[in-house]
């Protein structure tokens, strides 16, 4: 990718190829996987309803999977969360997600019905989908955005994604190609409102290939739970400890919270070189950049060099008994007082919420 | 006047390598009891040294520019072991 | 295992110069650097003196990243709110070939090494030399910190800067001693090229060098300067280490004071800062210069003490060594003989014929001086800007009587006697 | 014997370039050229199959001459053979234009030894668009395995692989045949520090130059700015964050109440930090 700013390539006399004129509405790939699906896909039908309405066309969902009760539950949440339509594909071949089924399915979809933007969810299996997907049917794909937008005028997709590790953005648009694609990270576009009054129509697609079409096989899934890897990168729950916890031993307050959480441990540089917990644990500049959904970071006090792997973090707990510690700058909420009594009211007060929301859930 | 050295380091480059401190003190005793004026405190430019309030020095190389300062001041009880970061790693000057 | 005519130590001005001139002479070197790219570790204001590189790529001035030619010197002496100084400013120094220039040496040494490369020697980045490896007295190679590491050779030559492990492991030579060497720390600062030019009152492609001495160093013996580069402005300050361990005063504490200052702050206002370093200048001068060879081995640039402190010269001493060696070894090899001490001092002869041995002579007094008598960093920077501010304050008080307040100033802040023994000290020093 | 390609990038440190604080201007001074980070991961792993079956590992990178730097590190990891494909065609490929150039000059290699794997890294810190490995695994036709994160098995006889895959909430472990293309992840394995022979050797290889006709392209409507669907229409510098902490206060100022205070305010602002936490506590 060029660095430069670019000017689009004539953009005032820009006219679209007649033959991609066809190209109409806005899909969104519905992911799911083992009964779930990725709220991701929710996001983007509420973004896709904004983009839809400024382009005056519809919004449709593609559920691809096993037949069963569960994909016609999600063409139903989809219409819920805006969509207007659905393609559904349903095939035993698409049980768990594989890339050549899937690529198939999705390219074979899109040149029946021809959509002019198709957007999907920055996972992992969002973007290995996408990225075959986009060079099978020789179009572009904008990966890993943050916002969207339309130039309507040239019915353009502006997909604005950040860019040299997060410092700086660009916006990208794909002109004379179509469908114009993209990946957007989960968690930054809102969550439309769950409206049941809504329907829409399906469209069933058959999937063309058979088993024997497809070399690579799943063996086997092992659940994350079930590996004791440290994994602060992927990890959506992270308690980090900095210095302010003063001793080693105090330390055991901040495993104390992540058990009752299910969370990672994190940790600042002068902690690991003290030696109270593995260097894999470190966060910020020679360390990890982690993004959870939350980060509780106490005794810390949000020097730059922490600052830089982990404020991209979507809810940023601050503990520290300095009210001035740069971290309230930049944290979402902030306690300012001694971690030694904080840490362990507020580990009680998550296992009192917790339990009591599980001892519902049982009870239902 | 408060000057935030962490902010002048963060310009830098680095290349950390992990779990190899390029610098050690040799006996960290000495620093607590025997040396009372823990120049090397004040004048590591890259404040890797840090006095840690109970007498001891704590010492964090990640910053460290190289220069040998804490070595040479530390010749009343030459305490510290100073080598080169394996090849390639440490601080990566972009001006120097 | 394949063995060398030279393994040079370092890829500075010192290295560079040493293995450029080896392989454009046709021997086999490898020069193991430890920087991720030549110039990675390296620090200096940074000045370039043309005539020493000259004498080595004499078309530098084609192909070299240079930021400016220098036009104007500035001596500054500071008070804490005020400064006194001369201005030398010459358009002869806009003539080429111009004589000195700013550089930033991270981009000069990648250059110079590529120089380096092209002539045949086998440059090897990413390699920490930790070891001499020793026959007996004499050097046959090095052992580095990588896997089937060791390298051989005819004769080692050692740029491996300032702090000079290898020669201190080995024997060579004992620890710097504080009082020998000075700690300077600097920042970058990137200003619009427009901004730059305008403040100092320059074309493109012209510079301003400023040195400073006085208050802003504290008290400690030291300087502080300011060069322009192309886009950005090179500032800091340096004071020997065994004043910075007797104060404990903090490098970047007094960097910071020294930009807040009034007559400074202005010049740097706005600039963006992209980088801070620290690096020790061995300034012990001759007398606390090592031996500088031995059976397979010898020192070059900060590793030998090679630099003149009073002219703030150094890179260009760098590579006159690092070229004179590599004569030594050529001419050895010419005349098929060993790289034995004896026949090394070659070495030392030819540095004694060039400018580097006689300008460390001529000031091997000017360190003691300094460090015997403080006054010259404090009370007189104090002392001439009250003089130049009781002389250019228009008040009804007469001239002459302005003079002798100004005596007097001086005269009760340090006897008679004393300032004529300073005047005398640093004739004799500077003779 | 195993003919491994692995694809690298040269791309600026991306770490390295800063927004001014206050003008909220970009910084790109002196920012330096590396191999992309990611991409190490995919060498490693290509060079320790290597160790272990015996095989040759061709490292191939598209960009300005300049790259050449970043090819001879790769040959100094221990790399066998070196490929710059530059040309001037080439200026302003997006990710589709860039796996059909890659593409092109792999097949090419395979005219002198067929090719069983592909290694790329998971995605460039300077594009971050994951895509090129995708594409050249499709016009290869090659078995794709994206965010591989470990390299169970390779039957060279058999000509089959099993890896772990990461995906949502753990990993797949998936087999398929060679030749595939797979793509690392981060933290996969760690770079080896290279040995002196290896270093002295690529410091005295020549590293192999294509240009576009060398790499069988012949046409330049596929590679370029012409062959490229996207086009960047404007880079900017993110507006800097300025809300700070609400800072949680109570009427007693007691732990237990800003405890739960705090746990109030959170799960009515972010109902889905809740979510999570159901999620990963139970």
């Amino acid at each position: 990718m060029s660095e430069e700013t670019k000017k689009p390539a004539g953009k005032k006399k820009f006219e679209l190829d007649p033959r991609l004129a066809e190209y109409r509405g806005i899909w969104v790939f519905i992911e799911h996987e083992r009964g779930t699906v990725h709220t991701v896909s929710w996001e983007l039908l509420g973004e896709a309803r904004k983009l839809a309405d400024k382009l005056g066309v519809q919004v449709a969902g593609v559920v691809m999977g096993a037949p069963g009760e569960d994909t016609r539950r999600f063409c139903q949440e989809a219409f819920y969360h805006g969509a207007d339509h659905c393609y559904l594909m349903e095939d035993l071949l698409l049980k768990d997600y594989r890339n050549q089924p899937y690529t198939k399915g999705m390219t074979d979809l899109v040149n029946a019905y021809k959509p002019e933007i198709l957007l999907l969810g920055a996972t992992t299996l969002g973007r290995d989908l996408a990225g075959s997907v986009a060079t099978t049917l020789l179009t572009g794909l904008t990966a890993d955005c943050t916002e969207l937008n339309i130039d309507v005028e040239i019915r353009s997709l502006l997909a604005t994604r950040p860019t040299f590790g997060g410092s700086l953005l660009c916006t990208i648009q794909t002109l004379n190609y179509r469908p114009q694609m993209a990946t957007i990270r989960p968690r930054v576009m809102a969550m439309p409102k769950r409206d049941t009054s809504r329907s829409g129509g399906i469209t069933e697609h058959k999937l063309s290939m058979i088993e024997t079409d497809i070399i690579t096989k799943v063996l086997e899934f092992i659940p994350d739970e079930n590996t004791n890897k440290v994994n602060l990168e992927y990890a959506d729950i992270i308690v980090s400890g900095g210095k302010g916890l003063k001793k080693q031993e105090n330390f055991q307050l901040i495993w104390d919270l992540a058990k009752v959480l299910g969370a990672e441990i994190g940790a600042t540089r002068p902690v690991v070189q003290s030696g109270w917990v593995e260097a894999v644990r470190q966060v910020g500049q020679t360390g990890k950049t982690v993004r959870p959904k939350l980060y509780i970071a106490v005794g810390i006090s949000g020097a730059i060099q922490h600052r830089v792997g982990m404020d991209a973090s979507d809810v940023i707990i601050a503990i520290n008994s300095d009210p001035n510690a740069p971290i309230f700058d930049f944290a979402t909420y902030g306690i300012v007082g001694n971690a030694m009594t904080i840490l362990p009211a507020l580990t009680e007060a998550f296992r009192k919420e917790l339990s009591a929301r599980n001892a519902e859930a049982v009870a239902a | 006047m408060n000057v935030n050295v962490e902010e002048k380091l963060f310009q830098n480059r680095y290349k950390v390598d992990h779990g190899r401190p390029h610098i050690n003190i040799i006996d960290p005793v000495v620093c607590t009891s025997e040396c009372k004026t823990q120049q090397c405190t004040s004048v590591c430019p890259a404040n890797c040294y840090k006095a840690e309030g109970n007498g001891s020095i704590s010492l964090i190389t990640d910053g460290c520019l190289e220069c040998g300062t804490c070595r040479i001041i530390c010749d009343d009880f030459k305490n510290v072991a100073w080598e080169y970061p394996r090849g390639g790693y440490g601080i990566l000057f972009k001006f120097g | 295992m394949e063995k060398f005519d030279a393994i040079v130590v370092g890829a500075g001005p010192s290295g560079n110069a040493a293995a450029y001139t080896l392989a454009k002479a046709g021997l086999s070197v490898i020069q193991i650097e430890r920087g991720e790219y030549p110039g990675s570790k390296n620090v200096q204001g940074a000045i370039l003196y043309s005539d020493a590189l000259e004498k080595i790529i004499p078309e530098f001035r084609d192909e070299a990243p240079l930021e400016r030619h220098i036009i104007e010197q500035r001596m500054w002496v500071l008070d804490d709110d005020s400064y006194i100084g001369t201005n030398y400013r010459s358009d002869a120094f806009n003539k080429a070939p111009y004589n000195r220039y700013t550089i930033l040496r991270a981009q000069f040494d990648k250059w110079f090494s590529e120089k380096v490369s092209q002539a045949g020697a086998l440059v090897i980045c990413e390699t920490t030399v930790t070891d001499l490896i020793m026959d007996g007295n004499r050097v046959v190679g090095v052992r580095t910190d990588r896997e089937n590491g060791d390298l051989f050779a005819d004769v080692v030559i050692l740029a491996d800067g300032v702090n000079s492990l290898l020669a201190k492991k080995a024997g060579f030579h004992p620890e710097l001693n504080p009082g020998d060497v000075a700690l300077a720390v600097k920042e970058i600062l990137f200003l619009p090229q427009e901004t730059l030019e305008s403040r100092f009152n320059v074309k493109e492609g012209e510079g301003v060098v400023i040195e400073m001495i006085g208050k802003i160093t504290q008290g400690m013996m030291g300087t502080g300067f300011l060069y322009t580069n192309n886009e950005s402005i090179t500032i800091g300050v340096g004071c020997m280490l065994s004043d910075f361990k007797e104060t404990r005063m903090s490098p970047y504490l007094l960097l910071e004071k020294m930009k807040a200052h009034p007559a400074i702050a202005p010049m740097i206002e706005g600039g963006e800062m992209k980088e801070y370093t620290a690096h020790l200048i061995p300034e012990g001068g001759l007398k606390a210069m090592p031996q500088i060879y031995g059976d397979g081995w010898m020192i070059v640039g900060d590793s030998g003490m090679f630099v003149n402190a009073v002219h703030r010269e150094g890179s260009n001493l760098a590579m006159t060594t690092g070229r004179l060696a590599a004569e030594t070894v050529i001419s050895l090899k010419a005349a098929g003989k060993e790289m034995t001490s004896p026949n090394l001092s070659v070495y030392r002869a030819k540095l004694d014929d060039s400018f580097v041995m006689k300008d460390l002579i001529k000031y091997k007094d000017m360190p003691g001086v300094f460090h015997a008598n403080r006054q010259f960093f404090t009370t007189y920077p104090e002392l001439v800007n009250k003089a130049a501010h009781t002389m250019l304050t228009v008040d009804g008080v007469d001239k002459k009587t302005k003079e002798r307040e100004i005596f007097k100033s001086f005269t009760r802040s340090r006897s008679l006697a004393g300032l004529v023994g300073d005047a005398y000290k640093m004739w004799r020093a500077l003779r | 014997m195993i003919h491994i390609v692995v694809c690298i990038k040269q791309v600026p440190d991306s770490a390295q370039i800063r927004v001014h604080p206050v003008t909220n201007t970009i910084m790109r001074q002196g920012v330096p050229a590396i191999i992309n980070p990611y991409d190490l991961y995919a060498l490693e792993e290509a060079l320790r199959i290597k160790d272990k079956f015996g095989g040759f590992v061709t490292v191939i990178t598209m960009g300005p001459p300049q790259a050449e730097n970043a090819l001879r590190k790769a040959l100094s990891f221990g790399a066998d053979d070196a490929i710059l494909v530059t040309d001037r065609a080439f200026a302003g490929a997006d990710t589709l234009a860039t796996s059909f150039a890659l593409a092109s000059a792999i097949r090419q290699i395979e005219k002198g030894m067929p090719v069983d794997l592909v290694f790329c890294g998971k995605q460039t810190i300077d594009g971050d668009t994951a895509q090129v490995g995708p594409g050249i695994a499709k016009r290869l036709n090659l078995e794709l395995l994206t965010y591989i994160s470990s390299i169970v098995s390779v039957n060279t006889e058999k000509k089959e692989i099993v890896v772990q895959r990461r995906s949502e909430g753990g990993v797949q472990v998936l087999k398929t045949r060679l030749p595939s293309l797979v793509t690392m992840l981060e933290g996969s394995n760690e770079m080896r520090f290279a040995t002196m022979p290896n270093m002295i050797r690529a410091a005295r290889t020549t590293v192999k130059r294509w240009d576009r006709v060398a790499a069988g392209i012949e046409d330049i409507s596929k590679i370029g700015l012409k062959g490229s669907p996207t086009v960047v229409s404007k880079v900017f510098a993110p507006s800097p964050k300025t809300v700070k902490a609400e800072i949680i206060q109570t009427n007693s100022g007691e732990a237990d109440e800003m405890a739960a205070t705090l746990l109030m305010k959170m799960f009515t602002k972010f109902p889905h930090v809740r979510e999570q936490l159901e999620k990963s506590a139970a």
